[in-house]
């Protein structure tokens, strides 16, 4: 059986995160491929319900990052969000999902190492939670049950 | 006469009084209800319909819940919890605080049902009511139960009994019960991640996604549920597990900093979950992070549309 | 002049925050705008500091949403590389020649990937980090440069002086290397021009008792500041510079080049070295985790602007110490870190061990500046700053000449901003007949109409030479996309951004009627506005357009894992698709703007703003509840430079009075309010509704009045305003009086307002100039917490000392004791120095009470603006934003923002207009795009999502139901996340295309 | 038929010799929590009624009944195939009279001469329903008033009562005679017993005469009432009433789908959710409580009986009397339909 290699969805701000991600990048700072960005234009933007579909549809961990508080392209978006974050992170610990599993952070467009770190981190948390079986819909089965 | 007469007959008269100087148009309350251990809702239109006015330990849903999207001038009989309830509604502009008169019940606990069956397993097929007791009686039975015993879990730990928002109290300030101070919950926290999954995933096991706790809450007035959205519908309609905790824990989400734990959904669930329990995380961490309590103001900010700059959220990195 | 033709351009001079600033409020009211910048990229020293004060924030976030904004400002062009060589004729038509220095690269074909730099083998100083790491001889000044283009440092590269190597010219993917550059003389004409020079550090080589030359633990506060960048060269990891080990104590020196007329000639304050040590020290402390041990020495403590105080005050508390004395000598200690000596407050002399000694060293004005005044022949004072008139402060001696930043003196950042508009609002009042005559608009075929079509998606995967190529498997997931829903068409290109790839994009939209197009390629952050605009060249609306960035976010970072990558490209492709396909067209519509501004306040910053609005061209209405115009400066003597006041706002009234364009309605304030930015309409408590399309807030401040020293018991105690009223008046008792104190800080600076009033310590030294000048024998005590004369009032102070007022600090435990006997006002203060008591019995006692905040919530509220916890109005942005409300439409000047000086008053009033200008030049605004709109089905009032707008955007209509005013929406989306029922969608990043998006994710 | 009896030392034989290799479903647990489960623990005798209606045996609140792959490697991709009706030999023991009715009313739904449902049919027809007679029916019984009774047959192949802590057993039907027979039972003439019993239980339930006058009043005099939007106030349109009741049968297909692929499902719908009628543009036919609260009462009272020869949409068997937060009691409303002018 081959490793496990945990998928993770990222949720990043267009003006902090995903720039750092983009410097990243320019400063050819490699990490590892799991995880998929949805871009968005602020962390204020970030409905909770993302977050749950991303696990409803399997994701073995979620990474959310903005703006430093204070930072925000946006004034407060990151405020806002934060106190949302607050109660989705203490909901979610509490029912049993592995803490693990979902990351917030806060790194801005010039923190390119930050994010490379935070990167390799998050994905090291999620593989050593292993797959996501208990907190994901299970798959549709697609064919006819097996007749006794 | 007891307390629990001496209420009724207070609401009677302000609702009668109410009625007929044209202060409201209706008088929303309760009345005795078809069956043992149900106290229903009742809407009072006349001066006398007002003598149908009761109140009961067991008029357990929350009458807000008929506020919002109502016009003209509304009294509503409620408890410290409806209140608060009604209170947020008002600066959720639900209803205007012109047209609301609140007339207050200090309430002692209701009584659940469920509590009351398990003591009693046979079937139930009348229920009396004294201030400290309940009588249920049977084919072949009649057994006295003190009420203390079979109160709701919300009502055991209560911080605000007594409507102080009301226009009038319909009586002296109840005493104070203890505030909730989530012991379960945090005995629940020593617990292995996993343990609490089960935990939670077995409380909504039986989850008909009727939302029979959805609307009896007096929060959710949302004209479109999140459940029931189309384009995209995200949610799926089965009784699909993670579906069913997804509808559970969105809804918690959607009440934190608004729920005044009147114990509603409880109430109206027909398989009996403790629907509550997700609501009360975030109780706990509403209180514990902003120190905040719905429904104690008319100026009150409802916590997800405020923030501070120093904000505690040291989990986020 | 008017019968002359003025040219509609502007020369600025300058790329860095002031510059940027100034470029884009002239080419946002209409005018072409020359930006000249020495170095390869724009951006100045802002681009190098790592946080800003007092907010913390982080300065390349900040400055570069506007980096790419002047970047890609259509009528910005921005020359970098490029010296001017002269400068001739008058204001509205002066000829520019500059020479543009060879890059050596072709900027249309460099794509910023760094190949070049990869394999270039000469290393050398990197001045981004103040030479604390290395660059190549081929590079980017820093990684966010705009443009973002590489170039060759010619003096060192080894092709261009050896004719050996050409390395680069090999790995370049798109071939942009051309070492047969040349210089290139170009000549255009402007109409006037705006000097935005900056400034230089200075260089504490000339203090040998510092030990900068040769101590390693001795470095500036510019070094430091890199240390800390998360750029910088160790990423943000505090060091100690001889050996790299974490430091424990750490000293910032104040003053070093500063205050100080002995080796460094330097007489004025940097006016930013005490806010920025403390910011410093701040982000040390953060970044080791709290136990670094840091002291700051300095002479006087100056945060005096906004929220400054509170930030000296948070270090307090934090547990910098901040220790009062000027440090004469450092002496390195072996295994690393140094000696300072230095003598306390009491006298006494000591000697400390500190890690890292911080020299926070001044602003200076670089040789180059003071070349190009004299060339230009514009007048400086001694420090080689740009000689202006308190009420004309961003005007140069010579007509069509202005400057903002630190060249008319050393000023923080959000000074500079504000100067810098009001510099545009200047450099442009009389050019106003030819605006929009050369600003160039673009012109774009109107949409074409895909109503009920169903998505026709067209894919396009660029190889970027062999950034992404050799890494991804292109053809791969070219057939991949091919896979995918509703596209009809997916293709390979080698460069997507290229000229040729971009007209073959507009033909096969039209050859394949896409009407939906991905690009898998870079970062939308720098080339979805490009691609927006060939989709508007296709006749196809540019929001049907999405980005896959499989280079910055895939094979730039998992090179070494190809298959990986592929995969990962596969997926953002699939991502892009999926959102792609239920994008829909989103719709611009135009509002009229009315060509007014509503002036709220009749004092100096009112009237200014006004006149200034009136030589652009505007008219406006100034409500001024007095029944007199001028507001506070009608009682003020002269400036500290010596300018009478009366006369001056005498003459301000006048041309208010004359100008056509500006109405002013006295003993009126605002009643009512309705509409947004373009379309407001004020009823006035006089019953007369105005029409505006912006709205200016000067409604000024007052004069606290004291609660303490007799102030109202005694008519000797006096305030600073009454002793300027009886100055003007000529007043009989204060020329025979002999002895005055002067007491600082009544009412500042304490808890209930804690913050700097900004101006009384110079008033107070100029007040105390001036009485002991015309009265030599008359003795001048100054009572002072910090004298904080910033700047080059500095020399006023020193003046004062040299005439021979007494300074005596008194703390804020130990306030003066005033005490009256018969009338005999009698004054008992702690001289620090002595340690003893001192009594003095003064004719006048003049307090120099707090300026406090008119606290207008009432105002606010009507014109959904905040204020902070001061009273002042809250703006945009500390920083970058400091006229601006966060609310469109709505801007403030003066008093009502933070006291200040008259010359900044003046200035901020001339910003003001400038911004406002951008508003009221264009005729119809341009709305919409990526709003929230509401689905008032689902909308139950609750009020959320106004509740949680950052720019007051949404409202409750009658009927109780939630609307967006897409003239103030800034699309954050903050009510659609916010909202229970999903009332509010953000269009282009609605909730059924993110939900696609995770969809496809997994 | 002859009945029969079934002493309490045989009751275990009886089970396993009606379940005979079957799935064999009887009431599980006391009080409350009784449900009709597979048996796997003591069958209760003394009961109220299930929890649940035993609906869902037949029609499960979730039914995947279509699915198709999306990945080209997987046999018939992008086709939709037939999940079949999920149907197993089963005997249901303690089946109360009202439930069985409820699934008979629901069966012509299923099945009639111009429709069948083959996931309902292969369910409800692989079943053997042998229900269980009320002696002591709750106070929110009322099967008697609506057509009914504690002893009633409809839908059932036997009808047993508690007897001597054991059974009586009256068989139906030729399958409920063959399934008795197989347990090899004495039999014995219980009819004058059963009479007795009857009449008793339907004495204990209380009269109630309204339904005669709804059956006679016109469908427009009783849908133009002026009462419903009293009756309706305290509604909380939950939708409780519907996922309790024996007769609810509207479901709602749904598709699902993952990048495996997709399945078509059907689940239990509730017409007092506005959701239930709203079309695609928006429009809703129902679009207050008022109107889905009469559709339901409407439809109970006096559609069914209509389209069902008389036969009354609600079996009184009290789940939504229970049930409903707001104690809306069907009871109550029947009278007051009977009474209401238009």
């Amino acid at each position: 059986m081959s490793e496990f290699e945990p998928k993770v969805v990222a949720f990043f701000c267009n003006w902090c995160t995903y720039g750092a991600a983009d410097l990243a990048g320019v400063s050819r700072l490699d990490y590892p491929p799991n995880f998929r960005v949805v871009r968005l234009p602020c962390t204020g933007r970030l409905n909770p319900k993302f977050i749950m579909e991303a696990f409803k549809r399997g994701a073995d961990g979620v990474w959310v990052s903005g703006c430093h508080p204070g930072d925000c392209h946006y004034i407060a978006g990151n405020y806002y969000a934060r106190r949302k974050f607050v109660l989705l992170h203490t909901l979610l610990e509490t029912i049993g999902v592995d803490p693990n599993r979902l990351r917030f952070s806060w790194i801005s467009s010039a923190e390119a190492n930050k994010f490379q770190a935070m990167a390799r981190d998050v994905v090291e948390s999620v593989r050593a939670c292993g797959p996501n079986l208990t907190f994901r819909k299970a798959p549709l089965a697609l064919d006819l049950p097996e007749v006794a | 006469m007891g307390a629990l007469e001496t209420i009724t007959q207070k609401i009677q008269d302000k609702a009668k009084s109410l009625l007929e100087s044209g202060q409201a148009e209706v008088v929303i309350g309760y009345r005795k209800g078809s069956t043992p251990l149900v106290a229903a809702p009742y809407f009072a239109r006349t001066p006398s319909d007002c003598e149908n006015l009761i109140w009961s330990s067991f008029a357990k849903l929350n009458l807000a819940n008929y506020l919002p999207n109502r016009t003209g001038k509304v009294a509503l009989v409620a408890k410290g919890c409806d209140a608060r309830s009604a209170v947020g509604q008002v600066t959720e502009n639900q209803i205007p605080r012109d047209n609301l008169y609140l007339i207050g019940v200090p309430c002692s606990g209701l009584v659940d049902p469920a509590k009351v069956a398990a003591k009693e397993g046979r079937p139930i097929q009348k229920a009396t009511e004294t201030d400290e007791t309940i009588t249920v009686s049977g084919v072949g039975f009649e057994v006295e139960i003190k009420k203390a015993e079979v109160l709701r879990r919300n009502c055991e730990v209560c911080s605000h009994r007594s409507p102080t928002m009301a226009d009038e109290l319909t009586g002296p300030e109840a005493p104070a019960a203890k505030p909730d101070d989530f012991a379960d919950i945090k005995a629940l926290l020593a617990k292995s991640p996993s343990e609490r999954l089960d935990y939670f995933q077995d409380l909504i096991k039986d989850c008909l996604r009727c939302y029979a706790c959805r609307n009896a809450c007096p929060l959710c007035y949302c004209p479109v549920c999140f459940v029931d959205e189309t384009r995209p519908q995200w949610l799926g309609k089965s009784t699909d597990p993670m579906d069913t905790m997804t509808f559970h824990l969105l809804r918690a989400l959607h009440c934190a900093g608004r729920c005044t734990a009147c114990g509603a959904c409880e109430t109206a669930c027909p398989v009996n979950i403790k629907v509550r329990e997700f609501n009360r995380v975030l109780d706990k961490a509403v209180q514990e992070n902003w120190s905040y309590e719905p429904g104690l103001t008319w100026e009150q900010k409802p916590p997800l549309t405020v923030y501070q700059p120093n904000d505690p959220a040291d989990f986020i990195k | 002049m008017a019968s002359k033709n003025v040219v509609g351009a502007v020369l600025v001079a300058g790329g860095g925050v002031a510059g940027m600033q100034a470029a884009l409020d002239l080419a946002n009211a209409g005018y072409y705008v020359y930006m000249v910048e020495k170095s390869l990229a724009i951006g100045g020293r802002m681009a190098q500091l790592d946080k800003t004060f007092p907010t913390n924030d982080c300065s390349m976030c900040i400055i570069s949403p506007k980096l790419v904004e002047v970047g890609r400002h259509i009528n910005v062009e921005l020359l970098t590389l490029t010296d001017i060589l002269s400068i001739d004729g008058e204001e509205g038509d002066f000829t520019v020649t500059v020479r543009k220095n060879p890059r050596y690269i072709d900027m249309s074909k460099c794509i910023a990937c760094g190949e070049c730099t990869k394999k270039c083998p000469r290393k050398l100083n990197n001045e981004y980090n103040e030479n604390l790491d290395t660059r190549k001889a081929i590079y980017v000044q820093y990684a966010q440069a705009v443009p973002l283009k590489y170039g060759i440092d010619a003096k060192e590269c080894l092709y261009l002086t050896k004719g050996k190597c050409g390395t680069c010219q090999k790995v370049c993917p798109p071939k942009a290397i051309n070492y047969d550059d040349k210089p290139e003389e170009v000549t255009f004409h402007v109409g006037s021009v705006v000097l935005a020079p900056g400034f230089t550090p200075f260089k504490p080589s000339v203090f040998d008792t510092l030990r900068y030359n040769d101590v390693k633990d001795v470095i500036t506060a510019l070094e430091f500041e890199r240390y800390l960048g998360a750029t910088g060269p160790t990423m943000g990891h505090v060091v100690r510079p001889s050996d790299h080990k974490d430091p424990k104590k750490l000293a910032f020196l104040q003053c070093v080049g500063s205050r100080e007329v002995n080796r460094a000639s330097n007489g004025y304050c940097s006016s930013v070295c005490c806010m920025y040590a403390i910011k410093e020290a701040l982000i040390a402390k953060e970044h080791s985790g709290g136990d670094l041990d840091v002291s700051i020495f300095y002479m006087d403590i100056r945060t005096f602007g906004k929220d400054f105080e509170k930030y000296f005050e948070k270090a307090k508390a934090a547990g910098i110490k901040f220790v009062r004395s000027r440090v004469h000598s450092i002496l390195p200690e072996t295994g690393g870190g140094v000696k300072i000596n230095y003598v306390t407050d009491g006298g006494l002399s000591t000697v400390e061990f500190f890690d890292v000694a911080v020299l926070s060293h001044g602003l200076v004005i670089t040789g180059e500046t003071q070349e190009l005044a004299g060339q230009l022949k514009l007048a400086t004072d001694q420090y080689n700053f740009a000689k202006t008139s308190t009420f004309n402060p961003v005007a140069l001696s010579r007509p069509g000449f202005y400057a903002c930043g630190v060249f008319t003196g050393p000023k923080d950042i959000p000074s500079s901003v504000m100067e810098a508009s009001a510099a545009a609002a200047a450099a442009t009042s009389k050019l106003t007949p030819a605006r929009g005559t050369l600003a160039k608009v673009i012109t774009v075929p109107p949409a074409m109409d895909i109503t009920g079509d169903p998505p026709r998606v067209g894919v396009f995967i660029c190889h970027c030479g062999i950034n992404i190529a050799s890494v991804v498997d292109v053809p791969k997931v070219v057939e991949f996309a091919k896979s995918l829903p509703f596209v009809e068409y997916a293709s390979n290109t080698m460069f997507a951004c290229s000229q040729d790839s971009q007209e073959k994009l507009v033909s096969l939209i039209k050859e394949y009627r896409l009407n939906r197009i991905v690009v898998s390629a870079c970062s939308p952050r720098t080339h979805e506005p490009l691609f927006q605009e060939t989709l508007a060249a296709a006749g196809l609306n540019k929001y049907l357009y999405e980005m896959a960035n499989i280079r910055n976010h895939d094979s730039w970072v998992h090179a070494g894992h190809p298959e990986e990558a592929t995969q990962k490209a596969m997926d953002m492709t699939e991502m892009a698709v999926a959102k792609a396909a239920l994008l829909t067209p989103l719709k611009e519509n135009v509002i009229d703007v009315e060509p007014t501004a509503l002036v709220i306040g009749g004092g100096v910053a009112g009237l200014n703003t006004a006149l200034t609005l009136s030589q652009q061209g505007f008219k406006s209405v100034i409500v001024e509840k007095d029944s007199q115009a001028g507001g506070n400066a009608n009682r003020i003597h002269t400036t500290i430079k010596g300018e009478n006041v009366a006369e001056y706002i005498s003459d301000l009234k006048t041309q208010v009075h004359n100008d056509p364009n500006i109405t002013l309605v006295l003993s009126s304030q605002v009643d009512k309010v309705d509409g947004y930015v373009g379309n407001f309409i004020t009823t006035l408590t006089t019953g007369q509704t105005v029409k505006h399309g912006v709205t200016i807030i000067a409604t000024g401040a007052k004069e606290h009045k004291p609660t303490e020293y007799l102030y109202g018991e005694n008519r000797r105690v006096v305030t600073q305003l009454e002793l300027d009223e009886l100055l003007k008046a000529d007043d009989q008792n204060v020329a025979k009086a002999n002895t005055f104190v002067f007491v600082q800080c009544v009412g500042s600076r304490e808890k209930e307002r804690m913050y700097c009033s900004k101006v009384c310590c110079s008033h107070t030294v100029h007040v105390a100039v001036e009485l002991k000048k015309k009265k030599p024998e008359s003795r001048i005590f100054v009572l002072y917490r910090d004298i904080r004369t910033y700047a080059q009032k500095e020399d006023v102070y020193k003046e004062a000392r040299d005439l021979g007022v007494i300074f005596i600090r008194y703390d804020l435990d130990r306030k003066p004791e005033f005490t009256q006997d018969n009338k005999q006002l009698r004054v008992k203060v702690l001289d620090p120095v002595s340690g003893r008591h001192l009594i003095i019995e003064p004719d006048y006692a003049v307090l120099a009470a707090a300026i406090v905040s008119g606290r207008e919530t009432d105002l606010g509220m009507k014109f959904k603006v905040p204020l902070d916890e001061d009273g002042w109005f809250f703006e945009a942005h500390q920083k970058l934003r400091p006229v601006d409300f966060a609310t469109d439409g709505m801007f403030m000047a003066g008093l009502a923002h933070y006291p200040k000086p008259m010359d900044e008053v003046v200035a901020q009033a001339q910003a003001a207009a400038a911004r406002a200008v951008t508003v009221l030049t264009q005729p119809k605004m341009t709305v919409g795009g990526i709003v929230a709109e509401i689905d008032q089905n689902r909308c139950s009032g609750c009020g959320v999502c106004k509740a949680v707008c950052p720019y007051s955007a949404i409202d409750l209509d009658d009927k109780g139901k939630a609307v967006v005013n897409e003239a103030m929406c800034k699309g954050c989306g903050n009510c659609a996340s916010s909202c229970r029922s999903d009332a509010p969608s953000l269009r282009g990043f609605t909730n059924a295309g993110l939900f696609a998006q995770i969809e496809t994710a997994l | 038929m002859t009945e029969y009896i079934v002493k309490e030392d045989a009751l275990t034989a009886f089970f396993q010799a009606i379940a005979n290799g079957r799935r064999l479903l009887a009431p599980q647990g006391q009080g409350e929590n009784c449900r009709l489960e597979v048996a796997t623990g003591p069958v209760s005798l003394d009961y109220g009624n299930t929890h649940l209606s035993p609906k869902a045996t037949f029609f499960p609140q979730t039914e995947k009944i279509l699915a198709y792959h999306k990945k080209a490697d997987q046999p018939k991709y992008n086709q939709y195939q037939d999940l079949g009706d999920h149907a197993e030999p089963t005997v249901i023991f303690g089946i109360r009279p009202c439930d069985a009715k409820g699934l008979a009313i629901s069966n012509k739904v299923f099945q009639n001469d111009r429709f069948t449902d083959p996931y309902w049919k292969g369910k409800y027809e692989s079943a053997l329903k042998i229900g269980l007679a009320c002696l002591n029916p709750s106070p929110q019984c009322f099967c008697a008033a609506m057509g009914g009774s504690p002893f009633g047959e409809m839908g059932l192949d036997v009808l047993a009562y508690p007897k001597e802590k054991g059974l009586g057993l009256k068989p139906l039907t030729p399958a409920g005679e063959e399934l008795v027979k197989a347990a090899s039972l004495p039999s014995a003439d219980l009819a004058s017993e059963i009479k007795d019993l009857e009449k008793k239980a339907i004495e204990a339930q209380g009269p109630l005469d309204t339904y005669q006058i709804i059956n006679e009043r016109k469908i427009m005099e009783l849908y133009k009432a002026d009462h419903w939007s009293a009756t309706a106030e305290p509604c909380l349109g939950c939708g409780v009433c519907t996922f309790f009741c024996p007769t609810c049968h509207c479901f709602d297909i749904q598709d699902e789908t993952s990048e495996a692929g997709g399945v078509r499902m059907r689940n239990w719908d509730t017409c007092m959710s506005p959701l239930f009628t709203v079309h695609g543009s928006g429009h809703n036919p129902r679009p207050s409580k008022t109107e889905r609260v009469r559709q339901r009462f409407m439809h109970k009272l006096k559609y069914i009986p209509i389209k069902q020869d008389g036969v009354r949409g609600c079996t009184g068997c009290g789940r939504c009397v229970v049930m409903c937060p707001a104690n809306i009691d069907i009871r109550t409303v029947a009278a007051t339909m009977a009474q209401a002018s238009a």
